[in-house]
This record gives C-alpha cells, structure tokens and sequence, in this order.
C-alpha cells in the first residue's frame, strides 16, 4: 500500500515536464577552473578561514577550521593556489567571506584518515569523522549531519529515514544518485544506523521514480534491518514532517523537531557522503546538481563546491534563451539569484533557468474564498485567514493560528486562483514574528 | 390561549424567527447597530438584554393589572413602564455588581444602554396591547429578547468579516451595517409562513 | 541580463478566477439550453438581459468608485447567468435588469466586489425580487416545449399561480419532473440538465460534492422522514439547481469541509422545514441565504487540528 | 440663536449626522405622511420636553436628573398620544406602538441631557425646533422614497402611470433597513465631497 500525508498537491502535467528533461540523463562530472568557497555554508556559526592568498592547496585539504557547537570545517574541493580570502554577496542575506581557489588540474588529494568498513568501524568515532569530514545536509537545508548522530538526553530514536522522495519539480539528482550508486547509500545508512545505534533503516522513494526503487531494493538485498518504502508521488513529501507521518504515521509535535517524534532524516546525498567520510576519509567537496530549464543541454551535473553558477551553466550548453529568472533549487521552494557570478555551495540541489515569459509576474486579483490553499496545506494550516490576518499586519494573531507551524512549502502559492502570494507573506511574516519575538 | 406543546413551540418560533424583533418589527434597533461589532460584546448585550426583558414583562404586567387598571389609570401606561424599566435596570446593576461580580463585568457595561432600548419598553407594551396573561407576557419578553440576541450575534459575524473588505468610505460604519441588517432580513422572510398560530 | 528576484514558488498554477468562472459557466450551458429549448425565445432574452445588466452594472461601479475594473473574470457573467435561471420565463425584460442591478451593486460591490459578499448576489436578488414583485415572480407557465416523450399535455397554458408542481394536485409522472415538462423557473425545471453540469463541474474539480450532495440528501432523508415521497421532493421546485450552483458559491459559504457540512445539513433542514409551512412553494431560496449569514459563525466556530497538535511521543 | 436651529438641521441633523433614533425613522417612514406625523409628534415632545427642562434646570438635583427628565418627556408623550388618538386616528393607528416609544427615542433624552439642561429657554426652544425640524425633514425624505418605490405615490398623489409596478419589499421591512442605509451613505457620500471641495 503506498504510503501518503494528508493535504498537499498533485502534480500536474507541467511540474513532471521539469524533471522529464534530466531524469534519464547519467551524472557528469564538472571539475570548474576557478571556485568561490563561501565560509557560511551550513546552519552554524562561519567557519575561520585558515589559509591566506598564495597558498598551495590540495584536493580536500581543510582551508577554514569550525567555529562553535554547530561549526563544521570547509575543505578545498580544487586542488591549486588560493587566489583571494574576500567577502562578497551570496545567496544569504548579508555578504559573507569567501576563499577563492584557482585549480592546478591535478586534483591531488591530501593524506586521508578512513576508519574502513562501515559494518566494522568503531561507531564513536564516525560523528567526529563526519564532523571532519564538513558534511551537511544536502537536502537544502544545510544542518550539521554530525549533530543528528548525537541523541540528545532524554531522547530516543528508533528509526533513521532516507529522504529520496525528491518531490520539488525540475530535480533529478537524488534520483540519478540513487540509479547510480546505491550501494554508496545505503553503506552510509548502515554508518548512520552504526553511530545511532538504531535497528530499522527506511530508504523512503515516490512512486515516479520505479527505475531507482529497484536499484535500492536490489542494493537492499540481505542489509539487515533496512527497507525502502515507496511512496505516493504528491508534493511536499520530501518535507521532514511529511515524510515522518508518512513512514511512520507520526506526527512531529508542533514546535518540535524529528527526534521528538523518535525519528532522524537524512538526504540520500547525505547518506552518500557519510559512506565516503566513513569508508574512504573523503571530506563533502562535490555534489550532484541538476542544471535545466532555458539550457541548451539540460544535464546533472556533479558539481564542485563553490562553482558559479556561470559555470554551471556554460557546462549545461549555456542559455538557449533570454533567461528572465534563474532560481537555485526547485520551483516551488527556489532561492531566486540576482546574478550568475555568485558560487553553488553544498546546499544547491538544482539550477533553473526561466524564459522571460514564464518569469513574468502574475497580477494578484482578491481572494474568492475557493479553499483549495486549506485543502493543500499539509501543514493542515488555514491559508486563507492567515492572509486575511496578514493583510490586517496581525502578527500575534497569525501566530495564534499557527502560522510558525508553516513549512514555507509553497502549496498554497501554488493552487491559488487568484495568484496571491500566500507563501511568501507567510514567510516574511514568519521571520518578524521571530525577530520580535511577538 | 392555553399552554399546549404545539402553541408553546410556535410561539417561540413566531418571536425568534417569523416575528424577529429586529427584523420585522423594528425593535431595538439603536443597539443592534451600536454594538454589534464585536461577537463577543454581541453576545453580552443580547444576554443583558434578555435578563432585562425577562423581570421587565415580570414588573409591568403586574404594574399594569393590579395598579393602573384597579385606579383607571391607564392612559399613565408610557410613564409607569418607563420608570419601572428605569428603576429595574438602576436596581439590577446594583444587585449585579454586589453579588454576581463575574457576571457584572461581563453584562454591566450594557445594563445602561438598555434603559433606552425600544425593545424593552416595546415589548412591555406589546404584551398589554395583545392581552397576554402573565406566562405569555413573560414569555413573549424573553423569546423576543432570544430574537434579538440571535441577530445581534449573526449582525456581528457579519461584520466582523466585512471589516476585512474594503467598503466604499462614504458606506462605512452605519450605512452598511444597515444595509447588511436589510439584506438579512429579506433573508427572514423566509420564516413568514412557520409558527402560523 | 535582468534577472527578476522574488520568493517561491515560481511556477504556479494556470487555474485562474477568470478559468473557474468559465467552467462554471461551462457547466450552465446545458441548463441554459434546456430552459431555452422548453421555454422558447423569452427566456433567451431574459438570460441575456441579466447577464448584460450584471456586466455593466459591475463596470459602471467599478469607474464610478474608481476602482480596478474587473469585469473580465466572468463573476459578473456568471451571476447574471445564475439570476436569469431564476426568473420565470414569462418575467417582463425590467425584471432581471433591475434584479441583475440589485445582485451586482447592491449585494457584492458594496460590499468591496468579488469575495467580500457574504450573501449569494444572484439568489439574494431573487429572494429581493420575490418579495417586491410576487405577482411577476410566481407566475410558471408550462413550458411550451416538451423534451423527450410523454403522454399529451393540456395545450392550454397552464398557468400555476404558485411555482412548482408541488401544488398541482394530482403531480406529474417523475419522468416529467426530469425532463423538465413542468412550471417553473427557466433553469430549475430540467433535472437532467442540472446534473450533467453537476457532473461536469465535478470532473473539472470547479466544485466538491460534499455540499449538493449533502444538502439534497438532507432533504430526500427528512422528506422520507415526514411521510413524504423523498424522489419527488428532491426532483421539484429549485433544489437541484440550488444545490448544485447557488450553495457551492465558493465566497458564501464556509472555508474548511466540516463548515460545509454543517452548511449542507443546515441547508437541507432548512428547505425541508420551510417547505413544510406551505407559505413559500419554495423554500431552497431562503434557506441557502439564512445558512449564507451564518457562515461567518460557522468559520469561526469551526477548525481542524493542526499537523503537530500531539502530545509529545512517550 | 440662528446658528442653533440650522444647525440641528444640517450639520447635527439627527438622522444623518447623529444616526440617532432609528427604530422610529424605519418604522414610520412607510410613507410621506407616516413620515411628517412621526416627525411633527417627535418635534412637539422634543420642543415642549427642551423647554420645560431648561425652565427646571437649576432646581433638578444632578444625582436624579435622568430621572426626572424621563417623567418630563414622557408626560408629553402622554399628551401627544391622546391628542393624536382624538383627532388623527388614522395617522395614530398607522404608526401604533412608535408613537409611545418616542419616551425612549435617543435624540430627545440626548438634547435633553446635553443642551437644554445647560442653556437658556429661548436657546433650548430654538435647539428643540431645530432638531425637530432636521427630524421631520429626514422622515418625510425617507417616507417620501419608499412610499414612491413603494406604491408610485408621494403623500398619496400617483405620479408614474397606471402600468407602474410598485417595489413592495420599499414598504416592507427589509425595504427600510436598505433604504435608510443606502441614503445615509449617499447622503455621506455628497457631504465628503462638499466638505473636500470646501477644503474644510
């Protein structure tokens, strides 16, 4: 029986168009001339850059040491000489410092520590080998992995989710990731699942990815305690708190995180990562990005940390039109980019390009009270008053009704007849509620 | 018109519904219109102004049949009523403050408001102009407050809503909460035919 | 190469108001057909009065307020085209002018245009026209048509003086209820119609089925309940039509399904005990526009639980 | 002493400035005579109850004034009542219970509290003609709108043809509520733009 979440959207013919371009293209590598390693990639405080203009660096040799609890190091993902420590404008909000390295060609790695095969490594020491090893969550989010392996007092867990439903439109990494190397995978579940000391292992995969449920089933085979579970093809399954209810029928209290609900989920780039640190001692310095929309060749690309997104681009056959939008990530929860100079950093799993005509902005008209934004909250939120609030700048109402219960997930946006911008008052509204602490 | 089931149930029918005091009868209208922006300061005046109502039709009907009829007196019927309605309200807020302090604060503001409600006054004086015995009289003065309630508390559902919606300047406020109360009642007429006695 | 920068999502649903208004309408156009087929060219131009008197009424307020003129997302359209179904085919043309006039600018633009009515614009006309003119308003003819096979009938017009064959001693077969060879409004009369729209509205995901259904089910139940023929009672007088393209105005009734049902049930409960009293043939008019002002009560008592309103997991 | 009275007709006119009263304005406008017989009763209670109380206002205690006004206003209710009863019957039966529930009508206990009780006779009596005045003035506008929606007539002069077919809800109740409020807010509507143009 297919598993599902209540509330949600169904995709339409246009949103399988996105990924129908790139989703039986294999994974090729880009090894980009020049790259632009921001410091403030993953949630946490900036990592200190511990090299200075001229150094020669080596493939994954550490240029900037962890700051802090959540502080993960950054590693070079080129081999060559450092050409600039400066701060420049990313996608965050304020500018941050970045390391730009100019590549020698050689990608020559630097002296590695494995700690060998996943079954029989020493189960403390892989937080601290992923803790050395920069990864992050490469779901888009960016979290520490090393702090999810560490349980908290009081807490429990006793089941560990792989995250390959991939529901936002446009992307097909994870899926390519999971034709292509799922024996990688699932050694880091197994990694995980070692760390964690937790018997069951859930690979959790929608529907309209068959190919990739049974590479991992096969891959699966005689792994014990680990499963792949198949899901119904809606958006926003890939949401933590959706994927959650629908593996385990529970519920992430309100508020609360997954642990609270006895579960942690990982990204399956994520997973693939921690099998490298663990197996092979190699740090997170590349990632697999689907590069598609107005690009002549459409491709997934294996991108080095720190590539533009110009590069990204060029190597995707460039703009086969006047580009009037260009968003990192999928349609629905894409940062968009002010320009193409800026670097893809570990949580970019897309780039997209938009023609002018479909980046053209869609006049709102009033709201009709037609429900279908309550009908696909998945959060199981009213949109619809929520907005009426919003409209009234009533914060402290909105948070009465929940509103930091929103996912930002952009169903509501998306089904509006009316084209209001539900989603993006939600948000807004949510960061003044958290500055000022209503 | 002795107390059946049947008579008892289209009585209350006739007053809430087909007979509204706001809607068909023009009753009360000043505060249904001055206090009907909130649901829940609607629902405090109509509770006021039923307990009111109640003792009202109570005090006038005695008043009526055993002093002014006995010195056929009865053409001082406005001015005893309204001083009765007066001193009542005076003599309730009192009570209320001393010994249901909850209550008070949740009803006391009203009480005032209430002396100068067509409705009480109107109701007293319906319930002599249709020669109502006590029971009915009583009746009719809390089934008829019961309607009022009921459309003070719809009135601000209403236009709790509306405030969200931009309404022409010159319509806001009083135009259109009168215009939403006549679109209402178009909408009651639809009870014409129930509670036929 | 200008970018534009905004916040997700980026690609949005091609559903638009205006593309709602047309399946709606879409889904009239059986109905509209039937009603001019039985009922001739009258009623052609009653429905094309309303609909012209809605679309310039809504136009003149929009200048005249100055306010962004919003004519073409078809609400105007679709209102005049549901008051016109309303009106009996024998109305004088003043009639559905003046009721388009009244539903347009009296019921939703003073309010603040489309979404901020908290009444039905085209059946709050009808209940206003209704009282203000009965004589015009009651008077069916049977239609000078028939649709479909059926014994002879009196050529004569039959002229009822109340609507619907609910009076008619001795009733119609329910073929005749179905096919529409009965008085009545122009678009209430012809079942099959009513449903295939129904159906068509369903298909397209315009409208849910919870609140027609739930609302003629109320009725057919609460019939068979008081002893009468419930089949009958859910084929005559306006209910279908009512049911399935007045209640389901997405602006008047409530935003969450359990609102609807509850709407739906009190809807039902409504037309049945107003119909019971005799003094209206019918009563589906006035009990969708006494649930309409309860709907803001309605919301506000109704909601659902958030995801994540657990206890924490033991 | 001008200023008073015109101002209780225009700029303080009791109905569409103060939206005081308004049980009566809807009950007794059904029509144009409705309408003037509410508005000449009112304006004679409002007129006698102005004098009477700016004649007693130094000798009524302030902790029973409302009281006191209240017996005041009510005895000229009293007196209107029977007057009317005797000599317009008609008129009397057409406005039935209204007439008892000036006693309560806002406007009357408002002057009384706010201006007789603290001005001159010949200022209260002008104030109470005033009032009365913009008073009548409303009804009879009002009374005279729906009863030509109504039934075609003004004071009951016909003046559509025969084949004009009279608006029956005018008359009716809701017809009043809609009446009075789309007025009030046209007549808001023309004040603004007066008050604009004037740039006061």
């Amino acid at each position: 029986m297919k598993l599902s979440f209540k509330g949600g959207i169904h995709p339409l013919k246009e949103l399988h168009e996105g990924k129908g371009k790139t989703s039986a293209l294999p994974i090729k590598d880009l090894v980009p001339e020049r790259v632009c390693i921001p410091v403030d990639m993953h949630i946490g405080a900036p990592s200190e850059p511990c090299v200075k203009k001229g150094d020669q660096v080596k493939l994954g040799q550490v240029i900037a040491t962890p700051v802090g609890g959540f502080g993960i190091p950054v590693h070079a993902s080129v081999s060559g000489e450092v050409t600039a420590v400066v701060t420049r404008q990313m996608l965050g909000k304020k500018p941050s410092t970045c390391i730009e390295i100019a590549s020698d060609g050689q990608d020559e790695w630097v002296a590695l520590g494995p700690l060998g095969d996943v079954e029989k490594a020493p189960a403390d020491k892989i937080v601290q080998q992923v803790k050395d090893a920069g990864i992050c969550g490469l779901g888009g989010a960016c979290f520490p992995a090393h702090i999810k392996l560490m349980i908290p007092e009081g807490k429990s867990v006793d089941t560990v989710i792989l995250n390959g439903a991939e529901c936002e439109t446009f992307l097909t990494a994870d899926h390519r990731l999971m034709l292509e190397e799922p024996q990688r995978i699932l050694k880091g579940l197994r990694a995980i699942m070692r760390a964690m000391q937790v018997a069951a292992g859930v690979v959790a995969i929608e529907d309209n990815k068959p190919d990739a449920i049974k590479a991992m089933k096969e891959a699966a085979q005689g792994m014990e305690g680990v499963r792949v579970a198949i899901l119904k093809t809606k958006y926003p399954q890939g949401g933590e708190k959706q994927l959650i209810d629908a593996v385990t029928k529970r519920q992430v209290p309100s508020g609360g995180l997954p642990i609270d609900a006895h579960v942690v989920v990982f990204n399956v780039g994520t997973a693939a990562a921690i099998a490298d640190a663990v197996t092979e001692g190699k740090p997170l310095i590349s990632r697999i990005t689907t590069v598609t929309g107005a690009v002549n060749s459409p491709s997934n690309l294996r991108i080095r940390v720190g590539t533009s997104f110009q590069d990204a681009i060029d190597a995707a056959g460039g703009f086969s039109e006047e580009p009037g939008k260009i968003f990192a990530g999928g349609s629905m929860t894409g940062l968009a980019i002010p320009n193409t100079a800026i670097s893809l950093t570990k949580a970019n799993n897309g780039v997209v390009v938009l023609n002018q005509k479909e980046a053209v902005k869609k006049e709102p008209s009033p709201c009709i009270r037609c429900g279908r934004c309550v009908e696909a909250c998945p959060s199981l939120l009213n949109p619809q008053y929520l907005n009426v609030l919003n409209d009234r700048a009533d914060l402290a109402g909105m948070k009465k009704h929940n509103v930091m219960d929103c996912t930002v997930c952009g169903s509501c946006s998306y089904v509006c007849p009316a084209k209001i911008e539900l989603c993006a008052n939600f948000k807004e509204a949510k960061e003044k509620i958290t500055a000022r602490r209503v | 018109m002795e107390l059946t089931l049947t008579n008892f149930l289209l009585f209350m029918v006739n007053c809430i519904l087909t007979n509204n005091f706001i809607f068909s009868r023009y009753l009360g209208c000043c505060p249904f219109l001055g206090v009907s922006s909130k649901v829940e300061t609607a629902t405090g005046m109509g509770l006021a102004v039923t307990f009111v109502m109640a003792l009202a039709s109570l005090f006038t009907y005695l008043v009526y049949h055993y002093i002014l009829v006995p010195l056929q007196l009865t053409y001082l019927i406005t001015i005893s009523f309204i001083l009765v309605i007066a001193s009542l309200v005076q003599f309730v807020e009192m009570f209320m403050k001393k010994s249901m302090p909850a209550l008070y604060n949740a009803l006391g503001i009203y009480l005032p408001l209430i002396t100068t409600n067509c409705a009480v006054l109107g109701a007293t004086i319906l319930n002599i102009d249709n020669s109502y015995n006590l029971l009915w009289s009583v009746l009719n003065g809390v089934f008829g407050a019961l309607g009022f309630l009921l459309a003070i508390v719809l009135m601000a559902g209403v236009r709790e809503r509306l405030e969200a919606s931009n309404i022409p300047k010159s319509f806001k406020g009083f135009p259109i909460s009168l215009v939403v109360a006549g679109l209402m009642s178009v909408a009651f007429l639809g009870f014409a035919g129930l509670g036929k006695m | 190469m200008k970018l534009r920068l905004s916040t997700g999502p980026h690609l949005v649903n091609r559903e638009s108001t205006q593309t709602l208004m047309l399946d709606v309408l879409i889904a009239l156009v059986p109905t509209t057909a039937a009603g001019i087929y039985l009922f001739g060219t009258k009623a052609a131009w009653v429905l094309a009065v309303a609909v012209i008197s809605a679309v310039v009424c809504e136009y003149l307020f929009q200048k005249l307020a100055r306010r962004p003129v919003r004519v073409m997302d078809l609400s105007a359209v679709v209102t005049g085209l549901i008051l016109g179904l309303n009106l009996p085919a024998e109305a004088p043309l003043w009639l559905p002018a003046i009721g388009s006039a009244i539903a347009i600018i009296l019921v939703k633009e003073l309010f603040g245009g489309i979404g901020h009515n908290f009444m039905n614009p085209a059946l709050l006309a009808r209940g206003i026209l209704l009282a203000s003119w009965p004589a015009r308003m009651s008077v069916y003819h049977l239609p000078a048509r028939v649709l479909g096979v059926t014994e002879v009938v009196p050529a004569g017009a039959d002229v009822i003086s109340a609507a619907t064959p609910l009076i008619r001693p001795g009733g119609y077969q329910m073929y005749d209820l179905l096919m529409g060879n009965i008085p009545g409004t122009i678009g209430e009369v012809c079942k099959i119609a009513i449903l295939i729209g129904f159906l068509y509205m369903l298909f397209v995901g315009t409208i849910r089925w919870h609140i027609p259904v739930i609302f003629v089910g109320t009725v057919a139940l609460m019939t068979w309940v008081m002893g009468g023929d419930p089949l009958r009672s859910v084929l005559s007088g306006g209910l279908l039509f009512g049911a399935v393209f007045m209640a389901t105005d997405y602006v008047t009734n409530p935003m969450l399904k359990v609102g609807q049902v509850i709407f739906a049930i009190g809807c039902g409960v409504l037309v049945s005990v107003i119909r019971m009293t005799k003094a209206f043939p019918e009563g589906v008019t006035y009990a969708i526009l006494l649930m309409n002002i309860l709907t803001p009560l309605i919301d506000r008592w109704t909601s659902r639980r958030v995801y994540g309103m657990v206890k924490k997991h033991a | 002493m001008r200023g008073v009275f015109v101002n209780g007709i225009i700029n303080e006119n009791p109905i569409f400035r103060l939206v005081l009263g308004v049980c009566p304005v809807l009950a007794a406008t059904t029509s144009a005579t409705n309408g003037l017989g509410m508005g000449l009763a009112a304006s004679f209670v409002l007129l006698g109850s102005n004098i009477v109380i700016s004649l007693l206002r130094n000798l009524i205690p302030d902790k029973v004034r409302i009281p006191a006004f209240i017996v005041v206003i009510s005895t000229f209710v009293t007196i209107v009542q029977l007057l009317m009863q005797a000599f317009v019957p008609a008129l009397y039966e057409a406005l039935g219970l209204f007439i008892p529930l000036i006693v309560v009508n806002c406007i009357i206990l408002a002057r009384a509290e706010a201006f007789a009780s603290k001005n001159s006779l010949f200022l209260a009596a002008s104030d109470g003609l005033g009032m009365g005045m913009g008073f009548t003035l409303g009804l009879i506008l009002i009374g005279s709108v729906r009863e030509l929606l109504g039934n075609g007539t003004i004071f009951g002069t016909a003046l559509f043809g025969a084949s004009f077919e009279p608006m029956l809800l005018a008359v009716m109740a809701p017809g009043g509520f809609i009446i009075f409020g789309l007025l009030l807010g046209i007549v808001n509507a023309i004040s603004n733009k007066l008050s604009t143009r004037k740039g006061v």
